[in-house]
């Protein structure tokens, strides 16, 4: 026994963990929303965290699980052998035993300490991106108070800046969780959670719902995408553009956005295609449940669906489940049910392929 | 039942109607010191017996209702002189049950610290 | 009430033991076991074939071959089915047949009370099954979280039957915990102090505990969500001020303590099969008996480690996964005590030895999953993920079930008089053991990797087609080990009675009467002198025992069969069920008024009825 | 159910205990975790109600159709009293048992009358609380304070309800002289849970009464 095991504690020592952490990384390439490629701050904290645990773990399986195979071979006895020697317990080993996986517990216990204490509350300083964050069944919708921006299902981060998060739900409860940034933090009705992060790439990545939440919990996905500082507040200044926020006046129109808005307002209002679309918005009953720029409730806050205000920049449709193209919104338009079944998005009547062309046409129009 | 398993079960030094009488005159004043201390705590016998109670008014009802579950739990129940057992079957469950209490409100307090945020 | 026992002629009122209405009116502890055992198995095989459902569905992206709503149901009942129609019932099986037979008694404390747990429980199980049939099966979850079971959110019955299936169940569990309790606290053969306790009734005896303290609460959070959802109250919604979390707190102080209950019998199950097959005893017994204990008394003081995502605040979260972490020293001692009792055994490798052995070296995968959840900020990420998955079923499959196929085989020449094919039986530990690792192992990179539990379809760019194809080519190597098990039975009972009473040199009381064991257990019951009785029997004859003579029974006090627990159980559901009609019609307390009233008359004259 | 108890005549329990009375407490024990929930429950969500009446404060509540200011709801004095109905009971039904188990029969049916009319007694209290509560405005549904509060006193007076059948149904076997002295542990495991049910009130009498 004693040579061996000394042969196994140098191989479990490192062998087999770097073994491990080499598998789980290459496992890890080709998986967009995988949690083991951090791109955020919290989410390597965590990540960091988590390998600890996974080298201690893997120590203790191959020790215990090598031990108990090598039990299992070299005691392995016949029918008539005599009766082995009976043997009651071992105060020392039992002892030791005891403890080591005690002192294995220490290790892993401070920095688990520590981080959870780093990754409580909210994120404050200068500089700081507030975004609000509201779980709907089955899509997000995120605002930026400070910035006069609503939107839906695609978050907007500039990068290598703290983003705060302000979370809860209209409905039941939902988890945000986007792997690469952070873990997950479940929403309540009535109730605000925090949630913080910073990029450190640009790019896009994906993100989901993680609380079971009804049918369609499976489809609530979202985008994060992570863009430089001028990306991103073009996005904003775009975002403006009739913005509930903005036209309920919870915050100030903005002199500084591009001049073109001003212009683009004027130029949208005399298109015959927005003239038609809006009018067919209304009338289509789509207005009930959407906000959208230049309808009269464009400054309604707290309908049913998303924002459809810049609907066309969107990567996806309807929260992640598919890309934004003319064939899809057709789709989805034609009959949300057959697309999402259990949808809550119940057309007060069927459209027209006319209607629906017009409306794709509208809604792609505004981007 | 037969007498042999209940001569077992703790007959010995059982305690007298009059010890019970005793235990009831008891559980009467340590209730009715109770509703004092919730008048007195609120004011019912002036501001200056208030502020000095008041602080206090939960710590002393705890310690009164505790002293009143005690004595009917230790005569009335006979835990005093029936076996170790069934002490223990009632006390720890109790221990268990108050320290959840204590828990949940302890956790509670702090989620709606921060929830309102 | 008592009624004197002299008035009654020994052992000559009692039926035949043939036909349904003997065994309805059965209050033998081994045939309710059987009872037990039976339809128990036959959930499980239902969960089972959920589950596979589920797997097909899972196979490939954007699968349609079933509803979002049914997989929705098929999830929930799977949980649901597995844990209070599958596993608990099974360790319920083993409660009864082996409690009394291991500590030398002739019947549980209360045999008719046994026979209305069980009765209630199948009525229960039947109950929240019968949901599928009106298409109303439930669908939010095994733990239900509110809001998303408010009228609102869940309307329809979907709901309702779970709580009140639950509620119907915990009944049943309820009166069975204190039965065993009560029967191992008092019905003890002379000698058998605690300490010398078999260890499967030392672990019973925790689960027992277990049950008695965690059932209360949930059904507490159920009459509140049963509130919630059929008088208006706001128990649980914010409309109202109330907080949803409570829920999750109800509720996990009771799960918490539940997964013990589901791992704790087969623990149990386990100690005793590894001395059997080591030829050794039990390596630190005391310590085994304290470490169950510590694991069921720290189990109370953990459940908010399943709600680590909803931001309970930093000293919350450090304290509840401090006391997590904890936990994984006294299981360490129990897994180390068991290697410690094979090292230096003579191994006979028969097929309970190898289920045991699994179920080691499998639960000690769960456990260290289960030590990684316990860091909260890394259950961040893992938490409602695959990864998860892979966890509880590692030390539900891998532990509990592994454990009482262990014993399935360990006791079945007890039980029913014939052996298990054993050829038959490691085929069926083969194919279960790589089935499950790979439908299971698996799960880990997936969870990791970014997949959410609960999803009843995933898009194909997220790549998790792969592994769950692996896993569901797993499941189905598993459903088949499973028929492979059944044929062995089968085959079993086509053979003529052959089981000796002893066929593994067993160190416990059971091994010590004919297989299968005689209406009253033991003519005489054995002194007890230490933890292993049979086996100093054994050494006193110079290493044989002779083999046990069936004995007449004459004289012998066996309670009378009795029908009034069956009806009885039938006044608890119908008290319960009623509940399902409050939206229904406004009468709808007229059948609780009738299901209280068969519940009351079923009391009286089951207490009035002489028992002997 | 005699199970147990004819058991022991061929089979003297471990314990020396009779089993059903080691069964009385065992569901004694559980029962704490129920209360556990329940008091729980009623204590995180003291002062959450979105509306009146309150336990112990003046708050706007709907009344006859309108909002309006609302006293505070609780009756100190009534409650006091129907504690100490209980309080006495649970006396009564020590002595009822001293006399069943001395054989003395006429003191068996005097205290567990007594007793059985204390229990019902206090169910009256309740039963009149309750409606007192109702026309204050203060539905089962009306606030949270209403939910929790009649959720914990209503589980704590439906075992009262069932010990009160308990003792009675007892009560009537010592009428007609069936609870002899040997019989006497039947009564001992109901004052058990008679007992239980007082230690309980003992708890949410001053939690929920006396504290604000
Ligand atoms: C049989 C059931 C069972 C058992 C025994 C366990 C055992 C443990 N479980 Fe598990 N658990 C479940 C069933 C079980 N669990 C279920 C069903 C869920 C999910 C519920 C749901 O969401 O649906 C769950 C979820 C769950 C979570 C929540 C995850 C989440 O949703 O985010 C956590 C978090 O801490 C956890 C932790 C643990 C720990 C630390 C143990 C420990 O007891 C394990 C201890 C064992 C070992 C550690 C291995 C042996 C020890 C050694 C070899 C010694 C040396 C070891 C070290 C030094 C580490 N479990
Ligand atoms: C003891 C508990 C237990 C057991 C044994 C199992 C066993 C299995 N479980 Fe389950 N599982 C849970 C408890 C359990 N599970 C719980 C609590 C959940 C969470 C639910 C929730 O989220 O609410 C869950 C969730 C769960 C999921 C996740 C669902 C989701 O999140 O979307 C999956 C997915 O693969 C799964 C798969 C399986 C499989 C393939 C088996 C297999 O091991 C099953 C093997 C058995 C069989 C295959 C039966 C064999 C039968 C036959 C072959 C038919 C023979 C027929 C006749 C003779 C008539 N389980
Ligand atoms: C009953 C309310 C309701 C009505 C009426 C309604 N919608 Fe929606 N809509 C929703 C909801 C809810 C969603 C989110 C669906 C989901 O993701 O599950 C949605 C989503 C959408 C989306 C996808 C948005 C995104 O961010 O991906 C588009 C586009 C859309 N609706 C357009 C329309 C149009 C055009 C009409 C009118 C013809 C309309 N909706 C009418 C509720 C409604
Ligand atoms: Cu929202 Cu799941
Ligand atoms: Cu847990």
């Amino acid at each position: 026994m004693e040579k061996s095991s000394g042969l196994v504690r140098r191989l479990a020592r490192q062998a087999p963990a770097l073994c491990l952490l080499l598998l789980i990384a290459a496992c890890a390439k080709d998986y967009p929303q995988t949690t083991l490629q951090p791109r955020g701050d919290f989410a390597r904290m965590v990540d960091d965290l988590f390998r600890t645990t996974v080298v201690w773990a893997t120590i203790v399986f191959v020790l215990v699980e090598g031990v108990l195979l090598w039990a299992i071979f070299k005691f392995r006895g016949r029918a008539d052998d005599p009766e082995p020697r009976q043997v009651h317990g071992n105060t020392t080993l039992e002892v030791v035993w005891t403890v080591i996986p005690a002192f294995i517990l220490v290790a892993i216990a401070v920095p688990t300490v520590k981080t959870i204490f780093k990754t409580s509350d909210y994120a404050t300083g200068p500089g700081v991106v507030q975004i609000e964050v509201i779980g709907h069944q089955w899509w997000w919708e995120f605002r930026y108070p400070e910035l006069g921006v609503v939107t839906g299902n695609e978050m907007h981060i500039p990068v290598g800046k703290t983003v705060n998060l302000r979370m809860t739900t209209a409905d039941v409860l939902h988890s945000f969780w986007v792997p690469q940034f952070a873990g997950k933090r479940d929403v309540f009705p009535g109730r605000y959670n925090p949630l913080w992060f910073k990029a450190e790439v640009t790019g896009i990545f994906s993100g989901q719902c993680a609380e079971f939440c009804g049918v369609q919990h499976a489809r609530m996905g979202f985008k994060l995408i992570s863009e430089t500082q001028e990306e991103f507040d073009a996005w904003v200044a775009r975002e403006r553009i009739g913005s509930p926020l903005v036209n309920a006046g919870t915050v100030p129109a903005d002199t500084t956005t591009p001049a073109d808005s001003a212009g683009r307002a004027a130029k949208l209002a005399a298109d015959s295609l927005e003239q038609a679309g809006r009018a067919l918005f209304s009338g289509a009953g789509c207005i009930g449940c959407h906000a959208m720029v230049g309808t009269p409730l464009a400054s309604a806050t707290s309908l049913k669906g998303p924002n459809l205000s810049h609907v066309g920049s969107r990567q996806t449709l309807v929260a992640g489940l598919m890309p934004n193209t003319e064939e899809n919104l057709r789709k989805w338009l034609a009959n949300p049910d057959s697309v999402k079944q259990g949808t809550l998005m119940v057309l007060p009547k069927k459209l027209t392929d006319a209607e629906i062309a017009t409306l794709v046409a509208y809604l792609r129009s505004h981007r | 039942m037969d007498a042999h398993s209940h001569a077992q079960g703790g007959d010995h030094a059982h305690p007298t109607p009059g010890l019970y009488f005793k235990v009831a005159l008891v559980l009467f004043v340590l209730t009715a010191l109770e509703v004092l201390a919730y008048e007195v705590g609120h004011g019912r016998m002036g501001a200056d017996l208030q502020r000095i109670v008041e602080p206090v008014v939960v710590m002393l009802l705890l310690v009164l209702s505790a002293a009143k579950f005690a004595l009917v739990a230790m005569f009335y129940m006979h835990l005093k002189q029936d076996p170790k057992v069934l002490t223990n079957l009632f006390i720890w469950p109790l221990l268990l049950a108050a320290t959840v209490i204590a828990a949940m409100i302890v956790i509670f307090s702090y989620w709606r610290v921060v929830g309102a945020k | 009430m008592a009624t004197s026992v002299v008035d009654h002629a020994p052992a000559s009122h009692h039926e035949p033991h043939t036909g349904i209405w003997s065994w309805i009116t059965t209050v033998d502890h081994k045939r309710i076991g059987i009872l037990y055992g039976v339809t128990a198995f036959i959930f499980f095989l239902l969960g089972g074939i959920e589950a596979l459902i589920m797997r097909i569905q899972l196979m490939k992206p954007d699968n349609t071959f079933v509803s979002p709503e049914l997989f929705n149901s098929l999830f929930t009942m799977h949980g649901t089915t597995m844990i209070f129609l599958g596993v608990m019932p099974l360790s319920a099986m083993f409660f009864n047949y082996f409690i009394p037979l291991q500590i030398g008694a002739r019947d549980v404390a209360f045999p008719r009370l046994n026979a209305f747990s069980y009765w209630v429980f199948l009525l229960g199980g039947l109950f929240i099954n019968f949901s599928f049939l009106i298409n109303a099966a439930p669908n939010a979850g095994w733990f239900g979280y509110a809001n998303l079971t408010s009228n609102q959110y869940s309307p329809g019955l979907n709901t309702d039957f779970w709580v009140l299936g639950l509620q119907i169940l915990g009944v049943a569990s309820m009166a069975a915990a204190i039965n065993f309790f009560v029967t191992i606290v008092n019905m003890r053969a002379p000698g058998m102090k605690m300490l010398r306790m078999p260890m499967f009734v030392w672990m019973s005896f925790i689960t027992q505990i277990l049950l008695l303290l965690a059932f209360p609460v949930i059904t507490i959070a159920l009459v509140f969500l049963m509130m919630d959802r059929h008088f208006a109250t706001h128990f649980f919604l914010p409309e109202g001020g109330g907080d949803p979390i409570l829920w999750q707190h109800l509720f996990w102080i009771f799960g918490h303590p539940e997964v013990y209950i589901l791992i704790l019998p087969s623990f149990g199950i386990v100690s005793e099969i590894l001395p059997v097959f080591s030829r050794k005893p039990l390596f630190g017994y005391t310590a085994m008996v304290f470490s169950g204990a510590f694991i069921a008394f720290l189990g109370f003081g953990v459940w908010s480690h399943h709600m680590f995502s909803t931001g309970m605040g930093p000293f919350a979260d450090a304290f509840f996964s401090l006391s997590t972490m904890l936990i994984a020293v006294p299981t360490g001692v129990k897994i180390f005590n068991w290697i410690g009792t094979m090292w230096g055994g003579s191994l006979q490798l028969k097929t309970p030895m190898l289920f045991a052995i699994g179920m080691v070296a499998q639960f000690i995968v769960g456990g260290l999953s289960g030590v990684m959840h316990s860091v909260p900020p890394a259950d961040l990420q893992q938490t409602d993920t695959y990864f998860i998955v892979a966890h509880f079923h590692y030390v539900l499959f891998g532990g509990a079930i592994f454990g009482l196929t262990a014993g399935a085989y360990y006791w079945f020449p007890k039980m029913f008089g014939r052996m298990l094919d054993d050829k038959m039986g490691k085929l069926h530990f083969w194919m279960m053991f790589l089935g499950f690792n790979i439908t299971f192992f698996p799960m880990h990179f997936l969870g990791l990797n970014g997949m959410p539990r609960r999803v009843y379809t995933y898009p194909g760019d997220l790549n998790f087609e792969f592994w769950n194809q692996v896993q569901t080519w797993g499941s189905l190597l598993l459903g088949v080990s499973f028929l492979v098990f059944i044929y062995n039975m089968w085959k079993a009972s086509r053979r003529p009675a052959d089981a000796p009473a002893d066929p593994w040199r067993g160190a416990t009381l059971e091994w010590l009467i004919p297989s299968p064991p005689q209406e009253f257990n033991f003519a005489d019951v054995p002194p007890v002198h230490s933890a292993t009785p049979a086996w100093d029997l054994r050494r006193a004859g110079g290493g044989t025992l002779p083999e046990p003579q069936r004995v007449s029974g004459a004289g012998i006090h066996m309670p009378r069969p009795s029908y009034w627990p069956a009806v009885t159980a039938v006044g608890v559901l119908v008290t319960i069920g009623s509940i399902l009609f409050t939206h229904a019609f406004s009468q709808w307390y007229f059948i609780t008024l009738t299901g209280a009233a068969i519940l009351i008359y079923g009391i009286y004259r089951w207490a009035y009825e002489p028992a002997f | 159910m005699s199970d147990a108890a004819a058991h022991a005549i061929e089979h003297p329990t471990t314990t020396g205990i009779d089993s059903r009375k080691v069964a009385i407490w065992t569901l004694i024990g559980s029962e704490c975790l129920l209360f556990a929930s329940l008091i729980s429950t009623y204590l995180v969500y003291k002062g959450k109600s979105l509306v009146g009446p309150l336990p112990h404060t003046e708050s706007q509540c709907m009344l006859h159709g309108k909002m309006q200011a609302c006293e505070p709801i609780f009756s100190i004095p009534l409650v006091t009293f129907g504690t100490a109905v209980l309080l006495f009971s649970s006396f009564f039904v020590v002595l009822a048992l001293y006399g069943a188990q001395k054989g003395n029969r006429k003191m068996l049916i005097t205290w567990l009358s007594a007793t059985v009319v204390c229990g019902l007694f206090f169910i009256g209290m309740q039963v009149y609380e309750f409606s007192h509560f109702y026309h204050e405005g203060l539905g089962y549904t009306t606030n949270l304070f209403a939910s929790t509060f009649y959720t914990l006193t209503g589980f704590h007076g439906s075992h009262v309800t069932v010990g009160v059948i308990w003792l009675a149904t007892l009560l009537v076997m010592a009428i007609r002289g069936k609870l002899p002295a040997g019989k006497s542990l039947n009564l001992e495991i109901a004052a058990l849970y008679w007992h239980f049910v007082d230690v309980v009130w003992i708890v949410i009498f001053p939690v929920v009464y006396l504290m604000r």
